[in-house]
């Protein structure tokens, strides 16, 4: 039972960041690799506007995430990404690895590298058999997650924005042609993508907490990504429930000390195998 | 455009230049002194108080007009637990700001390469945690702590566990690093001599999310759990653990846990009557002199971080690093600080179960250790034992 | 024959790209490829090239099979090619992207490179005084130390023809090499394919949409349009094929 | 006169000349000058941090090769370092091999893992290859966790080896090692500067900027991606031996993915495609920390406190990889490039169309 609720929660945090992958990659062909650092510079925000309130309301530190995706978002795309047109495939990688570098660094420089702890909802909600417990914040990680991917799927489905979201992915050129604003569509893709990977980073300084060394869950999330496919939203949250999966099992039956390297193993046999990906279409193996 | 940016480039590499050549600000009028530690890196959050706790020492120590009428200048160099920053900051501390002795420093992974380092120039370091081989009887010249060893806490862990527990199962938890191995070998080794049955998880170094190792620990029906790493990891375990449904005793080592750290461990898992500390250094709730004193100090000078018992291990290096400088004498010279350390006993009651003794054979000395118990209620530690004495360990072992 | 293709098949998924081409180019024959757009030209010229893998058929060069051979391998077997845009090496110099194409008919490793006198100097002296004949042959002498990105368009493509010439190939294939180019220019690029066809008698395929210039130069024409090879012949012949002029005029 | 009559050449190989232009050859000589007499003016300190800079020099070259010349990028140069180190560390403690034999058989350990990391390169491209390298990171790291942990059962801070030693020769102290490394690294150099120009280098480059066509020109892509890789982790290897007799210590806590990514740096600061820019690069980026660190010097001593120096440090990597890439990227060599025509064209402000390549 609890290594089913364990995997499931894990699951969430992988699938939001993996979702945020997906998201960048499809709207301008980017890998972000500074996604664990997004997440977790989300969750230190999250906590200081906390702390800023008082810690009585809720909407304070919620409000504080959004702006920080919204800034961070704009900021990214508009300052960097936007001027990486036309030029070779790696430099928007680094570009993005250097992000996280420096984000890396405001959390030395800003927070004092200290290890933090999200504390709200953390009393147990539902008790198991054998004495593990739930608590709120695990309730609440797994609803959120349901709702975002829901939130997702209509936004996209349904209102005029997806619609040319989903024109921009599959032709930005022609898309501007036909009237779409491609920059706002675009720092919106980034905006999006950094509250998936906020959200996930305050879920995840519930559960376990935020620190230099937490930034790691972003190579987990984008592992989940290419497992699942780097242009399928649907192949994000199999991925991540893959890689949730071996992690846990390889904790719990093979040696705990791998499971570091195990999501980079999946992923070589993933490759070896299906290299786009197991929800992924093939002729985007030749783009990046 | 471009011609700028190559300007501004050109002007920021000649300041930049200018900077790595700045001479030494060094008073020729005091005595100066060394002190690296990792004030950014992952044990941050354990270094920067004991840090503190040696300032404060210093400021109190120059505010009463310094040793034999020198004032101590310290400087302080951070390594973020990189070897490579560790040693090029002893180098330069040594040639530029031409220090006499260096203390402090990091985990054991930043020590041994300074070590060997000042070993070739001849300057003694002391540091604070982790001893090593080095320092551990057979030591090496110019190489001493005052510290935590992670066998010897290992060790210490093992027989304080009879406290809580005269027998059943241990699970001790390490994160996967050299020490931590090497912390949960001794202890292993202790406590299967004492007649407790042992287990053991590790989880890689850069894990935050502890609850699939907690569950494996929990499966494994453990009577006593113990947890070998700093500070921060024991923030997420305990609260893991009590999710996994396991509610007995929990040991922290205090590889630069703090206090503050346990309490908020202890409320996260729901205000547990069952978290146990071992520490080398006395806590702050202990209630004598010596703390007090330390306490002073801390409200006159202000520390950033919560006053915990790594203050107290900062401010008992700093009376080591005071009394080594008195006996040195002035002019001190490296080689005459290193001959007075080699015999140096600093008493500082309170705050150790007993004195640092040095010998030119054993620059580690005994060392006390004590059990405390968290005590939600009263929101304050209470010792669970006495100081036990351990005698340093022999390395090789057998 | 230096070249023949029997019964050629290329199929991508359900499309079918090349379907039972027939082709022979003989000894120091200019053979021109002319068919409208997404007739399957560059494709027959891929797969020749080996950058594609024929679905059925056979490729030989020399009576040598290859339609399986890798591409660098079909290189060795002596099939230069120039790319319909250039794909020149753009950081590279004129210089430098000729002397690639010598790379077949050079020895320097890894270490023997390292050691710049003894072998590897007199391997670069020497090969660097045949580009100075290829560079004397397409009159590229201004352009030698420029890089390549920074080449006119007309000049970039010259020497993409110069580059697949530098291996010494048996076989020239040539993707639309004038197209893009000024009346100059190809007046030009016509002088130069005349020289190969003459001075140096090698085998050419040659893809062209100008249909004047093809049938002033070609040897033999073959038409493709949809795949499929619906003329071939001489220039004159071939523009009164029914057929071509169907395809071309969409008479119905 | 002299400075516009440079193109003028007598001798086809004049064009392949790495130094073409007589006052570079006076830069050269004093640059050679100056680094030779270097130690003699300046303090021990700087000295040591040179040495770290040429030292990781020649596992930039390496990087360079790989990234800069043959296209691939890869984020798993820390553990080439690693293997190197540890090879050193197996060799020299158990088995108590001598420096000749250490150096060399951490060159073939890092040619033979470099062939293993080159296998998935002739697969996967971009994004997916930079995933793959990074996987190996964390097995090599593994692997040398478990070793060091295993090795030294009964205490822990990373494995001493001693001083290298050629004949006679005990290769100790700053000032040894400066020359040594010095030496070193030119050889190094002159290699790596030899292999760009002729055949094997310009196969690389070809399959950089367009493979298809490097193949189409007879290019085994298989064999000369798989030599970049051993070329590349053969330097890097043998720069970690060498880091590692330098520091006299081993352990697996300094190969970390930030390592490698300073490395990565080094090549984007210092300008892809160019040997000068790796050098340049791994001057930078070894000096960068150490030069916040001084100018933090200047300020009050409460600003150094907490984690803002280290901060800074960490940051400025970042910041250098972004600017770099953003608004120079062709790095420090360009610059230099651009300085060098604006004192050759002088006094004039303009010459003639100037696209040739320098």
């Amino acid at each position: 039972m609890e290594f089913a609720a364990t995997i499931v929660i894990l699951t969430c945090t992988y699938a939001l960041l993996a979702a945020g992958t997906v998201i960048l990659y499809k709207a301008g062909r980017v890998v972000n690799f500074a996604h664990g650092e997004l997440a977790i510079v989300g969750g230190y925000v999250f906590y200081s506007a906390g702390l800023m309130s008082g810690g009585t309301s809720l909407w304070f530190p919620v409000a504080g995430a959004v702006v920080f995706s919204i800034i961070m978002g704009m900021f990214i795309y508009m300052a960097m990404m936007r001027r990486l047109v036309g030029e070779p495939f790696y430099v928007a990688i680094l570009v993005t690895v250097g992000i996280g570098i420096v984000l890396k660094s405001a959390i030395l420089v800003i927070w004092r590298a200290e290890r933090l702890t999200i504390d709200v909802g953390v009393t147990p909600a539902i008790r198991m058999a054998g004495g593990a417990t739930l608590s709120y914040m695990d309730i609440a990680s797994v609803v959120l997650t349901v709702a975002f991917f829901a939130g997702l799927y209509l936004f996209f489905r349904f209102t005029r924005l997806g619609v040319q979201f989903r024109g921009t992915a599959e032709n930005a050129l022609l898309a501007s042609q036909r009237g779409v604003d491609v920059n706002f569509v675009l720092s919106l893709a980034w905006v999006i993508a950094i509250l998936a990977a906020s959200l996930s980073g305050v879920l995840y300084g519930g559960r376990a907490f935020l620190s230099t060394e937490s930034v790691t869950i972003g190579l987990a999330g984008l592992t989940a990504a290419l497992v699942g496919g780097l242009d399928s939203l649907r192949g994000a949250v199999a991925g991540a429930f893959i890689v949730a999966c071996a992690q846990y099992l390889t904790v719990r039956l093979v040696d705990p000390v791998l499971s570091e390297a195990v999501p980079f193993l999946l992923l070589v046999i993933v490759m070896s195998i299906r290299p786009w990906g197991l929800f992924g279409t093939q002729e985007e193996l030749d783009r990046v | 455009m471009e011609k700028h940016v190559s300007r501004k480039l050109f002007a920021a590499a000649i300041l930049a230049a200018s900077a790595l050549a700045a001479p030494a600000a060094s008073a020729q009028n005091a005595y100066v002194i060394g002190y690296i530690t990792d004030l950014s890196g992952p044990l941050a959050d354990s270094y920067t108080p004991t840090w503190q706790g040696f300032e404060l020492y210093m400021k109190a120590l120059n505010d009463r007009g310094g040793i034999n009428g020198k004032k101590v200048e310290v400087i302080l160099d951070d390594d973020g637990l990189k070897a490579d920053r560790a040693v090029a900051n002893a180098k330069k501390q040594t040639e530029r700001d031409n220090v006499v002795g260096i203390f402090g420093l990091s985990l054991s992974s930043t020590q041994a390469p300074v070590f060997t380092e000042m070993r070739k120039i001849g300057v003694p370091v002391v540091t604070t945690f982790s001893g090593i081989l080095d320092a551990l009887p057979p030591s090496k010249p110019f190489s001493y702590s005052t510290g935590v060893v992670f066998e010897v806490a290992g060790e210490a862990i093992g027989e304080l566990t009879k406290n809580i527990k005269p027998n059943g199962k241990i699970v001790g938890m390490t994160f996967d690093s050299v020490g931590g191995r090497a912390a949960l070998s001794h202890n292993k080794r202790m406590a299967e001599s004492l007649g407790y049955t042992w287990d053991e998880v590790l989880f890689p170094v850069t894990t935050s999310d502890f609850t699939p190792f907690a569950q494996a620990v929990a499966e494994k029906k453990p009577d006593i759990v113990v947890g070998h790493y700093g500070s921060g990891q024991n923030l997420g375990v305990i609260p893991a653990l009590r999710r996994s449904g396991y509610t007995g005793p929990y040991i922290v080592a205090s590889y630069g846990v703090t206090e503050d750290t346990v309490r908020q461990a202890a409320v996260r898992a729901g205000n547990d009557e069952n978290v146990y500390y071992v520490t080398r250094y006395a806590t702050i709730y202990d209630n004598n002199p010596g703390i007090a004193e330390v306490s002073a100090a801390q409200k006159k000078y202000g520390t950033s971080k919560p006053f915990s018992s790594m203050h107290l291990t900062g401010w008992t290096l700093g009376k080591f690093a005071e009394t080594a400088l008195k006996a040195c004498g002035w002019p001190c010279t490296r080689e005459q600080l290193d001959k007075v350390i080699q015999t140096l006993k600093v008493d500082a009651p309170g705050l150790t179960g007993g004195p640092i003794e040095m010998s030119p054979q054993d620059h580690y000395g005994p060392t006390y250790w004590r059990l405390y118990v968290w005590n939600p209620k009263t929101t304050s530690m209470e010792p669970k034992s006495g100081w036990l004495k351990k005698a340093a360990l022999k390395f090789p072992l057998q | 024959m230096p070249l023949e293709v029997q019964n050629l098949t290329l199929k991508f998924g359900g499309l079918t790209a090349l379907n039972g081409v027939n082709l022979s180019v003989g000894d120091g024959e200019l053979i021109a490829i002319v068919g409208p757009n997404g007739a399957g030209k560059t494709a027959l010229l891929n797969c020749i090239n080996g950058v594609y893998r024929p679905t059925s058929g056979r490729i030989v060069l020399n009576g040598q099979d290859i339609t399986t051979v890798p591409i660098d391998k079909i290189a060795l077997a002596g099939v230069g090619r120039a790319f319909q845009h250039a794909e020149l090496f753009p950081h590279m110099t004129v210089t430098e992207n000729l002397l690639v194409g010598r790379h077949l008919l050079m020895k320097t490793g890894v270490f023997s490179g390292a050691f710049y006198f003894g072998a590897a100097k007199r391997e670069e002296s020497i090969e660097r005084k045949a580009i100075e004949g290829i560079i004397d042959f397409f009159e590229l002498y201004q352009y030698r130390d420029v890089t390549a990105a920074n080449l006119p368009y007309g000049v970039q493509k010259l020497v993409g023809v110069a580059r697949a010439l530098a291996l010494q190939p048996k076989l020239l294939l040539l993707d639309e090499p004038s197209t893009g180019l000024t009346r100059e220019e190809k007046e030009n690029f016509a002088r130069f394919l005349l020289r190969i066809h003459h001075e140096l008698r090698l085998s050419m395929l040659w893809i062209e949409h100008d249909m004047q210039m093809v049938a002033d130069l070609a040897d033999r024409i073959v038409v493709l349009s949809y795949g499929e090879v619906i003329g071939e012949g001489p220039p004159e012949a071939v523009r009164k094929m029914p057929k071509v002029i169907e395809a071309y005029l969409g008479v119905d | 006169m002299s400075r516009t009559g440079y193109n003028l050449r007598t001798n086809y190989l004049e064009s392949n000349e790495v130094i073409r232009r007589p006052y570079q050859k006076v830069l050269v000589a004093m640059v050679l000058a100056v680094a030779v007499l270097l130690p003699a003016a300046t303090s021990t300190f700087f000295v040591h941090l040179l040495n770290l800079c040429f030292l990781s020099a020649i596992g930039a070259l390496g990087l360079m090769l790989l990234t800069g010349f043959c296209g691939q990028i890869s984020l798993g140069h820390a553990a080439f370092l690693a293997v190197g180190a540890f090879t050193t560390v197996i060799l020299t403690v158990h088995v108590g091999a001598p420096f000749v034999v250490v150096i060399p058989a951490a060159a073939v350990t890092g040619a033979v893992l470099g062939f293993i990391i080159g296998l998935p390169s002739l697969r996967f491209r971009g994004v997916y290859l930079a995933i793959i390298t990074l996987a190996m990171h964390y097995t090599v790291i593994f692997l040398a966790t478990s070793y060091q942990a295993n090795f030294a059962k009964s205490a822990s801070a990373g494995i001493t080896i001693p001083d290298p030693s050629i004949g006679p020769l005990v290769i100790k102290g700053e000032y040894t090692w400066y020359y040594f490394s010095l030496v070193l690294l030119t050889l190094v150099t002159i290699w790596c500067v030899n292999l760009i120009r002729t055949r094997p280098g310009r196969a690389w480059m070809a399959i950089r900027d367009r493979d298809i066509a490097a193949e189409a020109l007879g290019i085994n892509l298989t064999r000369y991606k798989l030599m970049a890789f051993m070329v590349s982790s053969t330097l890097a290897s043998v720069s970690g031996s060498l880091l590692a007799y330098y520091s006299n210590v081993v352990t697996v806590e300094t190969y970390t993915i930030d390592l490698a990514v300073i490395y990565v740096a080094m090549i984007i600061v210092g300008g892809m495609g160019s040997i000068l820019g790796a050098l340049m690069g791994a001057i930078f980026m070894t000096l960068l920390p150490f030069g916040i660190d001084g100018l933090f010097s200047y300020l009050p001593r409460e600003w150094r406190y907490g984690s803002t120096v280290f901060g800074v440090q960490v940051g400025a990597v970042g910041i250098c990889i972004i600017l770099f890439l953003l608004i120079e990227p062709k790095g420090l060599a360009e610059i230099w490039r651009r300085i060098e025509t604006y004192f050759d064209r002088w006094p004039f402000r303009y010459r003639p169309l100037d696209t040739t390549r320098h």
